[in-house]
């Protein structure tokens, strides 16, 4: 990737959606939410992925996503636009569980230093401040496959633990997480708009593996809840192309995720 | 807050065997009206809904239920969206078993959801996606129980922890989580064609409607459309329910309005954008006078539908046959 | 049913079919097997039961069975003729187990008192005389509902105790069927070209119910390799009327299995 | 007798997790030859043969097999006929799992099955026909186990009491018996039409194929003909298989002769009775001299459809279109 190609300006989500893009791999079968995750996803398979497969919840293999007609949901007709199989959705759920899907890929509200995901409660569960609307299939995701999550980076979406854990991420790290029945998959990758972080072999808290241009290591830390390791290699990632922005707007020329 | 469940978590078996030997599995017809179809759904029953989201509801049945002013009913569906909300706001239903509920993601969080469970007026129970679609599924096949790999580990699982088993795996010792098979008294399902009988053809998304109909203790279909018999046997692999799990086939066109159902009509985004905007302010105001305005004081089905207007009703089935434009 | 219809001579397979179709009700559902038993469900459907439903274990609800194009098995196309619904096998199956099927309808090899059968040793399982085909969907039918079984009479046909359960009847008797797990089900009637049996309510043991025309009792017994109870209200059967062995003849014209 | 199974009979969760993982599922073209295909099949493999007794049998991968000498194959099929026979006499199989075994009704009982099972030159493990229908659910939904309320109490069950668990169902008190997941090594399915990725459609009767092909580490895909991936694309909800299980999609016309594809054609009778007929003396050399005059000696698939006979070809297919007539 040269540096020739880069373009500015960019908006946070674009940002987002083309980091994201870049950690998916050609011939992957990749479980998809809506929004960044399917523009990303779609990004991927116009550029250096053409042999990538989304999932979408709803019940679909392997769809096309028409420009300018983004689905509202994984659930209506508009994600099964010319794919090679639809299907019941305990079906395509279950394609998880038997190991067909290689990598998941969602948006997420909180996440804590373990890579897990609350989109269920704000506060307790008895006396919630904010009853969320659950997890979807994101807790079947990320109980059986590896994660990439795509998120803004802000203090208060990354806290040390999160309220309810809706999507398990390495649960309380270390070996917490087969111990308590999840023996495959596990978060992967949360990228945001300052950096990607992964997570530490062994203890599974998350550490910064690459910095976005212009970003600095301390500005990713303040915008965090909880303090993070730090890879001893951090990369720097090169800056979205004009290329992979021209498809983001193609794509979603009303800039209904990506304004 | 709700009052818990009456019946076991699990129907025993020859509960079940009975209740289904009881039913009339004869061909007949058994074409009715909305209001008729009321009948078969009382007060307090488990009600599964047919679709996901905005997709393939049973809007219009939803719709003659609120009417009809049943109460209390508990009501699972994939994923809930206004059509819970509804139903929770005119009191037909105060308990909701789903894996996701809210209007839908570009409405942001259900503000009507959030008053109602909030404030402990109705339960949420919350199942994961699948695990809910393993429930039904072990419904449907006559057994107690679905072994699953997921839910384990997280708090959606602890939360549920009295209605499931961990066991030790006989075979290999791995961990599994254990299912309840959930049988729902009633099962709304909304399709595109039907006979007569209820022999109920699909197209596109089935969602976990099939599961559902063989799940449940009585099943109403509602159809865009009512063709023959004959024109069933000319496809019987097209064929997704069968006739004798069907209690009732309603004809409703446009019956998901707002919602879609699939290659018929797209959701009508205008009217849902709408919605949304007059639950910014106080939910159950808002939610009275559109219940009044569109439930209550509609003189029928097609009534309702003006109400909605002409062109978003032309323009969401511009919308939803161009899938097939390809 | 009056005697005007009747008619002479038939065979011991017609005779067979008739009186089968006569157990049936309108509006059952009818797990069929091929031969007889799809021949009197067929029958009973063009006489008195029009809106009987018969199931194949191939994946198939409702079909109409065509004049002389009889099916090979229940798993081929010639079954799905103007079929309601095609399924997929094991969904076929589960109906039974879901409890959508009234009655089971097979043909039998072996019969013991109890009602249990024999389609898979002749001998010991070690070393068999004759290793039959095996059960098929016999065993799940049998299982999980009432059974109706029509079958040649022949005293190496009913013998005290079974070689091999296949298909289990009553077991040992008494509330043993239950006892090893099975609460459902059970053999309800025995249709050959004698007589019509069924079982004692408490003993479970086979019991003559019926005579066929010009049948005595002590002919049923001649011919079965165990006591047969009787019922103390022994009924004769009317003989086959010509409407009923018109259908059968319209149906099987080259008599593949009414011979 | 055949040796016992090596691996364990449930396959682990992370095994069979590694070896999906570990399979190219990328959107690919995957046309080859019979010929090649048969080269992802290793003697001692686990087999699972599509369709049922006489319909949609993946007899061209069969032949490819017997004629490329594979030994010891575990064969497992819903109910098994005149392939089954064949893949005993070529050597090809030791070991046959299914529920019924005979070339078909009208033939009786088969004589070549009775040969190597009475003799001991090949087990026969006989499951209810639900139950093995299970055991490949299980299999393609990634669970170790499906409970069952069949094959209780009768000497069916008891010859498989070291592979089966009876338990008391912790919802509900209830005796089930729980089966375990079969992932065979290999799936052969015929179908209607595919596309070179492997997306496949299926008219007509789905028997298990659909639940073998998502159970299996491969699978080898035949086919009436390929379609283009545009075609599939304009139905996917008549999809019934995926592209990323299918490892090999091969273009066979008549790929089942002498038994029948679903609306294409119908079982070659006077084959079979003749067949049938051939099998009445000594089994052994008359399957000896049926492989070598229909499988050695021919000299590809159409020189094998020749040695049956056109008449028998056209009659077949006159036969199999008219189910679509009425």
């Amino acid at each position: 990737m040269t540096k020739e190609g880069a373009a500015k300006p960019y908006t946070a989500s674009e940002l987002l959606a083309v980091m994201a893009a870049r950690l998916l791999r050609d011939g992957q079968v990749v479980f998809a939410g809506v929004g960044i995750p399917l523009l990303a996803a779609t990004l991927a398979q116009r550029s250096h992925a053409p042999k990538l497969t989304i999932l979408f919840e709803g019940g679909v293999i392997g769809p096309f996503i028409v420009p300018g007609q983004l689905p509202p949901s994984t659930n209506e007709q508009r994600c099964t636009r010319r794919a090679n199989m639809v299907l019941p959705i305990a079906d395509v759920l279950l394609l998880l569980q038997r190991g067909y899907v290689d990598v998941g890929f969602m948006g997420g509200a909180q996440i804590d230093r373990f890579g897990n995901l609350n989109s269920s409660f704000i506060g307790s569960t008895d006396n919630p401040t904010i009853r969320l609307p659950g997890t979807g299939g994101g807790n079947d995701i990320s109980s059986l496959t590896q994660m990439i999550v795509a998120m803004k980076h802000e203090k208060r979406r990354f806290v040390p633990d999160v309220d309810f854990i809706t999507s398990p991420g390495w649960i309380k790290g270390g070996k917490s997480r087969e111990q308590r029945g999840l023996p495959t998959g596990g978060m992967w990758r949360v990228v945001t708009d300052l950096a990607v972080m992964g997570f530490d072999d062994e203890r599974r808290e998350m550490k910064v593996l690459a910095l976005h241009p212009g970003v600095e290591l301390a500005q990713v830390q303040q915008n965090t809840g909880f303090n993070l390791l730090a890879d001893k290699n951090l990369e720097h990632t090169e800056p979205p192309m004009r290329a992979e922005l021209d498809v983001l707007r193609d794509l979603d020329p009303q800039r209904l995720y990506t304004a | 807050m709700a009052a818990q469940p009456k019946a076991p978590l699990v129907k025993p078996y020859l509960q079940l065997r009975k209740e289904t030997a009881e039913r009339d599995r004869g061909l007949r017809e058994k074409v009715m009206t909305l209001e008729e179809a009321v009948t078969l759904v009382n007060d307090g029953d488990h009600v599964a809904l047919g679709g996901c989201t905005l997709s393939r509801t049973p809007m219009a049945m939803i719709w003659a239920l609120v009417r009809a002013r049943r109460k209390n009913l508990s009501v699972s569906r994939s994923i809930t969206s206004s059509e819970g909300e509804i139903m929770l706001a005119s009191g037909a239903c105060n308990h909701i078993v789903t894996s996701w509920f809210s209007q839908g993601i570009v409405w942001g969080v259900s503000r009507v959801m959030r008053h109602y469970t909030e404030k402990k007026l109705a339960r949420f129970d919350e199942w994961s996606h699948m695990s809910l679609g393993m429930r039904f599924r072990a419904g449907a096949m006559g057994i107690p129980f679905m072994p699953t790999r997921s839910m384990l580990g997280s708090d959606v699982g602890r939360m549920r922890d009295s209605e499931v088993k961990k066991i030790t795996c006989p075979f290999t010792g791995e961990d599994l989580l254990l299912l309840p098979a959930l049988n729902p008294d009633v099962a709304l399902i909304h399709v595109q064609r039907a006979d007569p009988y209820g022999n109920a053809q699909m197209d596109g998304l089935q969602f976990m409607d099939i599961d559902i109909a063989m799940a449940a203790k009585r099943v109403i279909l509602t159809t865009e459309r009512i063709i023959t018999n004959d024109q069933i046997r000319r496809t019987p692999d097209q064929t997704r329910i069968p006739f004798f799990t069907v209690d009732a086939v309603v004809e409703v066109p446009f019956g998901c309005a707002p919602h879609e159902c699939y290659g018929m009509y797209e959701p009508f985004f205008d009217h849902l954008d709408k919605y949304a905007e007059r639950n910014k302010g106080d939910v159950v105001k808002a939610m009275a006078a559109y219940l009044g305005e569109y439930y209550y004081e509609a003189k029928g089905w097609p009534d309702y539908l003006n109400k909605i207007g002409m062109s978003e009703v032309l323009d969401a089935a511009r919308r939803g046959r161009s899938v097939f434009n390809d």
